[in-house]
């Protein structure tokens, strides 16, 4: 059934052919001497870096050549969970695009970037008030970032009212980046642990919130998917000992227009536009994190701010802000990206975006529904926008969830996150985000119940998947035991 | 919705299936009090030909460097961004996937990773580089904490030559750490090397300098570099990659991290971002490295292969003991210097730093003669130069912009001490009738 | 070797849901009542067209998935023979895209279309610069349409001078439109057999140049990649005898800067601006097809022409031209692919248009050095741009042109023309293009020759291919037998 | 050379494989006298940015439609391009591909191909639709040239309702087939039917209407149809297929051949080309069909595929006796209408026609009302119409044309019996604020 395609197994270095061009540059239309004229010769490069000699044909038959190597959500249902894969509209990248903004300076006179800035000051506002928050930063150029971003000002608060506090409690069912930014910002990490359903254990909570914890971080739908019903009495619970809640947004497509962190009572949450907000993940990113606040700690918030003068409507960017945590990134923040979440709340408006939270949450419990009979429950109830499931069942068959997904990608669909979160045993995250027809989420549920039967039935099957990719299973081992981390000519 | 596909008979045949009535069944677990009794108060949804033409009148109302000719710099440059590059960033396999955790399915991703991560160790001179950290100012702040890591030291002497953003970037993430900066302040143009010395003792974990620094001048990075390994600290320096196709790299200048903003490499300048962090050093310290790296390998049929290697430096694995706290990085970035570096290539690289410098001097007579105004330093400079004007800078710039010139940075907004100084940049496009335009428009403004 | 995919087998009506959309579309501002009120219910449709019904992520997953089962230039070396499958610059996409261009309407007032006019009518003067002619119309929507202007052309100018000749030469070895093209202008088609070396027959010509004979129609060089090199004696004997001399211009590459149509005699010669000018060939079109003639012939060019008012500098459409053949389109060319030529022509500049010549004669040349140990030639001596090969020897084994184009699929390459020229047996019209790199060439060269070993040692593995293509060899008389032209819903 | 990848080097080898010692001596076979013996008289090679910079002056010159109110019809319409087909028409496979003769490595474009044909087949109301033709001119000169083909006759009657450029185009296809056009002419607004039933004989290969004709109304097709076929001629009918996702199609009209200009699906205006011509017809004269057919067939393995079939119709095969002389046609024309009509789909489309039926209502109306200004004809129309002014409308069009707003066509050009004659279009794109400053504008310049 599975058709072959002859591989293509070259890097670019390996196209070069001393002397060939791909670039066209202008002469020299100044009358100065040339660079070893000019510059003293201690600063010229002795010998050249060893870059590629390409033609323009070459760079682009290889690269659309490479492209056709991976999946993509253009091309494939990629239930990737965490990472919301939804559709990323093209006529946002049409708008980012537009020479006003993809030409513009970063430090061009802000007489001259008026527009930029109404964009920026708009999309601020309205981050703000899906969040139920009172001011937000765009400036944080990821999720980690925004975190980063967030506990810092947590931070500066507890230090302007003379508290030094220490740690911060983070969920064993946490991302990787929530311990790690906290880290980052010269927290003692405490790990909660969760309770048998996979939330935060309020006895726990209870009996660690002492007067040295700063913060209590948390994600809300939490990593299994469902959310914290108790989310007030944690975070009364906090208030009542002066700890600051921080909400990892990273699941915020499962809550838009039903419910806002502010509303829950949380004091900070950032934003992932890469997910949530249509912007594309690029391979790996570029993203966006913006971070929102209540009042109280809006002293601190990274400069600039755009700010908006009531008489004149004329924008700027303020820098006088004693108390800020200061700067995230040498600019203002991944503009390119707020543009395009711009775009996407333009295009979506209020009931858009409240219908984007409703059918994320329809299709992953579509999903869970068509899938529970085969693979064990995370948690009970019904889920929000993603479902973790377990391969315990599987993996007595020898089949474990990393091999599930090698198989799935044989059956034409990228894979769910694997091992994440830790507290669930192989587990399997699925997150379908709204943008997929149940058309897309029949094919792949028949898929893993295909999947569950071959495990049973033809094990190596799954094991020897994937076969239909340009390589097969690599050796994760050899790359990190003898690290090759870049091309050296063949001597 | 063109973006939600499910129609209404769709939905009410899944939530037979799943066994609930409504979606709002579904919601059971929210508590009441916490729901939204309202929509959203953002604006109604548009269409998108209404939408386009917003967007477009936005767009118009900004001074970019499409209309203007650009003389901005201060790290972000208007180097040309061959045709090509749009065309293959944007095909949905690249532009659409995630982070490559299914190697198979991502050698596309990987392979382009890998070719990025040796262009940037060629360019800098340095045994590695990352997959690329969120921007330069980012990266300086990493290669800080890195040097802290490394030396067990606390403290970094960092140039008043080093982009004054980035600096402030370095100081927040210095804040958690709690690592000290001290500051080296700059001479005629280069960091004074006395003052270094002072500055720089066994508690010093790294020295930072910027090559060519802020002002545009051409660092002394070698002594700076003596410097600090005699004191046993760590030589971190920033530099922009475009620049490094002509001029002596980092590693050659003794650096044991170099990081800098890549943006110059093929990236729009996008009001500032996304941008590229470049992030590279010397093998011994690839372990303490923040960031992604892609490594080669084989499949179970021999074949070369490609995947995210030493991921036990990485958030995802080691929490709250990771070497830093990135996840999402900027690979799309990446991808655009990797194709803008295959294009301009060995020759190209060198001959845009030829031409940048070349029209940057040339501007720099052609300024400087005009009455009144001078250079400010007398250290070399490249593309980018420092002038002291008669007038206040701000006026200046306001003046030129209605010529259509973006004349250059007051530099007041970063240091008082700069009140009259004004940082122009020149990069290989910018033609010779744009620099006499500009000197003219200047003579106006001053006279 | 070879890795296999997941088949794709959709069609966007199989994709569609009633009631999904994938549009986006204004509200009403104007207060009209609707269609039905404004327009007599004979003019409204009964029932609705049954169009597809999809979302946009339907829409853009399944082209992604359809583009991905084609080859093109941008993946892969394409060598098809006559049709210049070069490298097309994405800087003249970038060009043809500019609002200025793309969003023109065609009837704009002279007035604001200067810039437009301007790029046409500089186009015109270089391509006749480069023709040796001494006008151009760019109006042909394609090669075949330039061919039907010029025999038009031709047969006005005689009947102008009052002679009604009925005839038109054209070679056994030309293009199927060249015949076509010329009955399509009413003249009767009187076929030359080429001498041996498949070059024009002297002596026959001599014998078929009566007084009926309106014209004569050559390809140069030939479709066997021939430069035709008695071409003055031809075009001599010719006009001596009151016949005008046609030049098929679509092997323009091989000529660029060397030598030009009008030098060698030609009255009249088209060109395909998707081969020669690199605009691209879009799975078929669309291409454009200027034509270019003498002086004598210019009264007779199609309506309208652009001019320039020598003293204003205005550009404007001439259309007061009482012996214009006519239109050949409703509006004035291919405007976009102009755009493209001229971006190319520019970037190009004197030297690099012949440095295209030279490279596309040298590439051509290398192949059939490299092949011709065993595969047989169709001519002797140095070819042109291309080289025409036939399979002569493998079909002694069984093994055919279309079987080694089949095998090519699987080794990474298109295949070349095949059975063009008629006149070669088991043809193999091979036209690399300059813009191949030697790697590339030696690549292809290589799976030619291993191709020619299999057909001894191995044909099975020949008459299987393709094997890694998403579908293997399809049906032809079944789809003849039986047409099914379009799509029906499943009953 | 960017475009050029041998090296020098690799050249010299090459070379010595063949066995020369240039490419001097490859080209031996062409005469010296022949021989072109200096550099052609072209500009010299530009810079890409320089280039890019004199283009994009070029085309800021010209008041295109982002930058007026485009109210100008006549064959080619400012309907709205949804974002997605320029992403998708842009991928290489696509956009780098020949026509598909490897039917094994060109699925892609057949299937697409196949679906055109499909939804030119359902928006015509006819059997069978090809692969696209080069225009709306051409395809409906070809139509008149298969009529006489099918019927064996050599006269056509051509209502004056059709567009005049079309018209012009099917008088140059004339002219080798001697096939003689009988104009029939307009009265208020549609054919004159009467003229029509008298210029109809038993020579009559077809009677060709357009519908909405040329001057915007709606035309009496069946009757039209009714005549021909009483006469054993063919009804041949010229409609643009973006109206019929609303309008009746052709084929429920009696029409035996529907062609049109689909540039309102998606394709850009770009000064009138290239443009789709659509073609369709009953499937008893499929075998007189011009251009290319793709066909659902089986692979070896039974799997569907698709192919080019009926090709003896061709000129590949059938040379001289092909049904035409087409090859290269506008494939990548016909796949933007494909993804056009997929995006806009059942609903969407009818939605385009409603909306520009009602905006070119109220524009009549309001254009209308301005004192002299009326409309030219009582016919209905539909999303184009005839205006009389009391003032040269050349003067007209030049006087908004600074007001940016693109007035519309003055039919003068076209036939001097229409010199006060302007015709104007509305798509869905006109906004009321746009018909609203047209109408004050006119009401100005007619003062
Ligand atoms: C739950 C969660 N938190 C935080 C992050 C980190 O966000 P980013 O990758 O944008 O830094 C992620 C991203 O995968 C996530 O899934
Ligand atoms: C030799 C020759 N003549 C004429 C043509 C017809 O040109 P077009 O396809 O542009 O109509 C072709 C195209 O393949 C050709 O190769």
């Amino acid at each position: 059934m599975a058709t072959a395609r002859p591989p293509y197994d070259k890097l670019v270095f390996e196209l070069s052919a001393p002397g060939r061009i791909a670039h066209s540059l202008p002469e020299c239309d100044v009358p100065v001497g040339d660079a070893a004229a000019l510059l003293p010769r201690e600063f010229l490069r002795a010998a050249p870096a060893e870059l590629p000699e390409v033609s323009e044909l070459d760079v682009v038959r290889h690269y659309s050549r490479l492209s056709q190597m991976n999946y993509g959500v253009d091309t494939h249902f990629y239930p990737l969970g965490s990472c919301t894969m939804k559709y990323n509209p093209k006529v946002n990248e049409d708008m980012a695009r537009l020479d006003g903004f993809a030409r513009l300076h970063p430090l061009t006179p802000e007489a001259g970037a008026q527009g930029a800035l109404q964009l920026m000051w708009e999309l601020a506002q309205d981050l703000a008030e899906v969040a139920g928050m009172d001011h937000v930063s765009l400036q944080p150029a990821a999720g980690a970032q925004g975190e980063l971003a967030g506990v810092l000002m947590i931070r500066a608060y507890h230090l302007a009212r003379g508290e030094r506090r220490t740690k911060v409690l983070v969920p064993d069912s946490a991302h990787g980046t929530n311990p790690a930014s906290t880290a980052l910002a010269g927290y003692e990490v405490v790990q909660l642990r969760s309770n048998e359903a996979g939330e935060v254990d309020l006895a726990g909570l209870e009996r660690h919130l002492d007067a040295d914890v700063a913060a209590f971080m948390i994600t809300q739908p939490n990593t299994l998917g469902m959310f914290e019903s108790r989310i007030h009495q944690i975070t009364d619970l906090c208030h009542a000992r002066g700890v600051q809640v921080y909400m990892d947004g990273a699941n915020f497509n499962a809550i838009l227009g039903i419910t806002r962190p502010g509303d829950l009572g949380f004091d900070v949450c950032h934003f992932n536009l890469h997910k949530t907000f249509t912007t594309p993940h690029g391979g790996g990113g570029p993203g966006a994190g913006p971070v929102g606040v209540k009042a109280h700690l809006a002293p601190f918030l990274p400069v600039p701010v755009v700010v908006r003068d009531e008489t004149s409507g004329v924008f700027r960017l303020d820098w006088k802000r004693p108390q800020s945590i200061g700067k995230l990134q040498a600019f203002w923040g991944n503009f390119g990206m707020l543009v395009r979440a711009y775009t996407y709340i333009r295009t979506m408006g209020p009931d858009g975006l409240r219908a984007v939270a409703d059918n994320a949450i329809l299709n992953a419990n579509y999903v869970l529904a068509r899938l529970q009979s085969h693979y064990d429950r995370s948690a009970t109830g019904y889920c929000m926008h993603e479902c973790v499931v377990s391969a315990r069942r599987q993996k007595r068959h020898g089949v474990t969830a990393m091999d599930i997904a090698k198989r799935l990608l044989d059956l034409g669909f990228y894979a769910p996150s694997t091992y994440f979160p830790l507290i669930v045993e192989e587990a399997l995250m699925i997150e379908p985000t709204e943008t997929e027809s149940r058309e897309t989420l029949d094919d792949f549920c028949d898929a893993m119940l295909q999947i569950a039967r071959e495990a049973e039935e033809d094990p190596k099957l799954i094991h020897d998947a994937p076969v239909t990719t340009p390589v097969r299973r690599l050796d994760q081992t050899l790359a990190a035991r003898q690290p090759r981390l870049r091309w050296t000519p063949p001597r | 919705m063109r973006y939600i596909p499910n129609t209404p008979a769709q939905q009410r045949e899944m939530l037979a299936t799943i066994g609930a009535s409504s979606v709002e069944d579904l919601l059971g677990r929210i508590p009441p009090k916490a729901r939204l009794s309202r929509p959203l108060a953002v604006a109604p949804a548009m269409a998108e030909t209404d939408l386009v033409r917003q967007l477009r009148a936005m767009a118009g109302r900004n001074a970019h460097a499409e209309a203007c000719a650009c003389f901005l710099g201060g790290g972000s440059y208007d180097h040309a961004i061959p045709s090509p590059i749009n065309h293959l960033i944007s095909r949905g396999e690249f532009f659409t996937a995630y982070t490559p955790y299914q190697p198979e399915a991502s050698q596309g991703t990987l392979r382009t990773i890998f070719e990025y991560q040796t262009m940037m160790a060629e360019l800098t001179g340095m045994d590695v580089a990352n997959a690329s950290i969120y921007d330069g100012g980012s990266a300086l702040a990493e290669a800080m904490l890195m040097a802290a890591a490394v030396t067990g030291r606390r403290v970094v002497a960092m140039s008043g030559g080093v982009n004054p953003l980035y600096r402030q970037v370095a100081e927040t993430y210095a804040e958690g750490p709690d690592v000290r900066i001290a500051s080296v302040p700059v001479g005629d143009g280069g960091t004074d090397l006395d003052a270094l010395r002072r500055a720089v003792t066994e508690k010093t974990a790294a020295v930072i300098v910027q090559y060519p620094n802020f002002f545009g001048c051409l660092e002394d990075v070698r002594t700076a570099g003596e410097i600090a390994h005699a004191a046993g600290a760590l030589l971190v320096v920033a530099a922009d990659p475009v620049n490094l196709g002509l001029l002596t790299p980092p590693g050659a200048m003794g650096a044991d991290i170099a990081v800098g903003e890549g943006q110059g490499l093929g990236v729009p300048l996008g009001f500032g971002g996304p941008n590229l962090g470049v992030f590279a050093c010397r093998m011994e310290l690839v372990r303490r490295m923040p960031g992604r790296l892609v490594g080669q390998t084989v499949d179970i049929e021999g074949r070369r292969g490609f995947v995210l290697t030493l991921q036990t430096r990485e958030q995802h694995i080691r929490r709250e003991k990771a070497t830093s706290n990135i996840c999402t990085n900027v690979a799309l970035c990446a991808l655009m210097a990797t194709i803008y570096v295959a294009i301009l290539g060995k020759q190209g690289l060198r001959r845009v730093g030829e031409l940048s410098a070349a029209k940057a001097h040339y501007a720099a007579d052609a300024l400087a003669a005009v009455p009144g105004v001078r250079l400010r330093y007398h250290a070399p400079f490249f593309k980018e130069f420092t002038l002291e004007l008669p007038v206040s800078p701000d006026r200046v710039v306001k003046r030129l912009l209605k010529d259509r010139i973006l004349a250059g940075i007051p530099l007041k907004t970063f240091d008082r001490a700069h009140r009259s100084a004004l940082l122009v940049a020149v990069t290989e496009q910018r033609t010779r009738g744009e620099i006499d335009a500009y000197a003219a428009a200047l003579a106006r403004a001053v006279a």
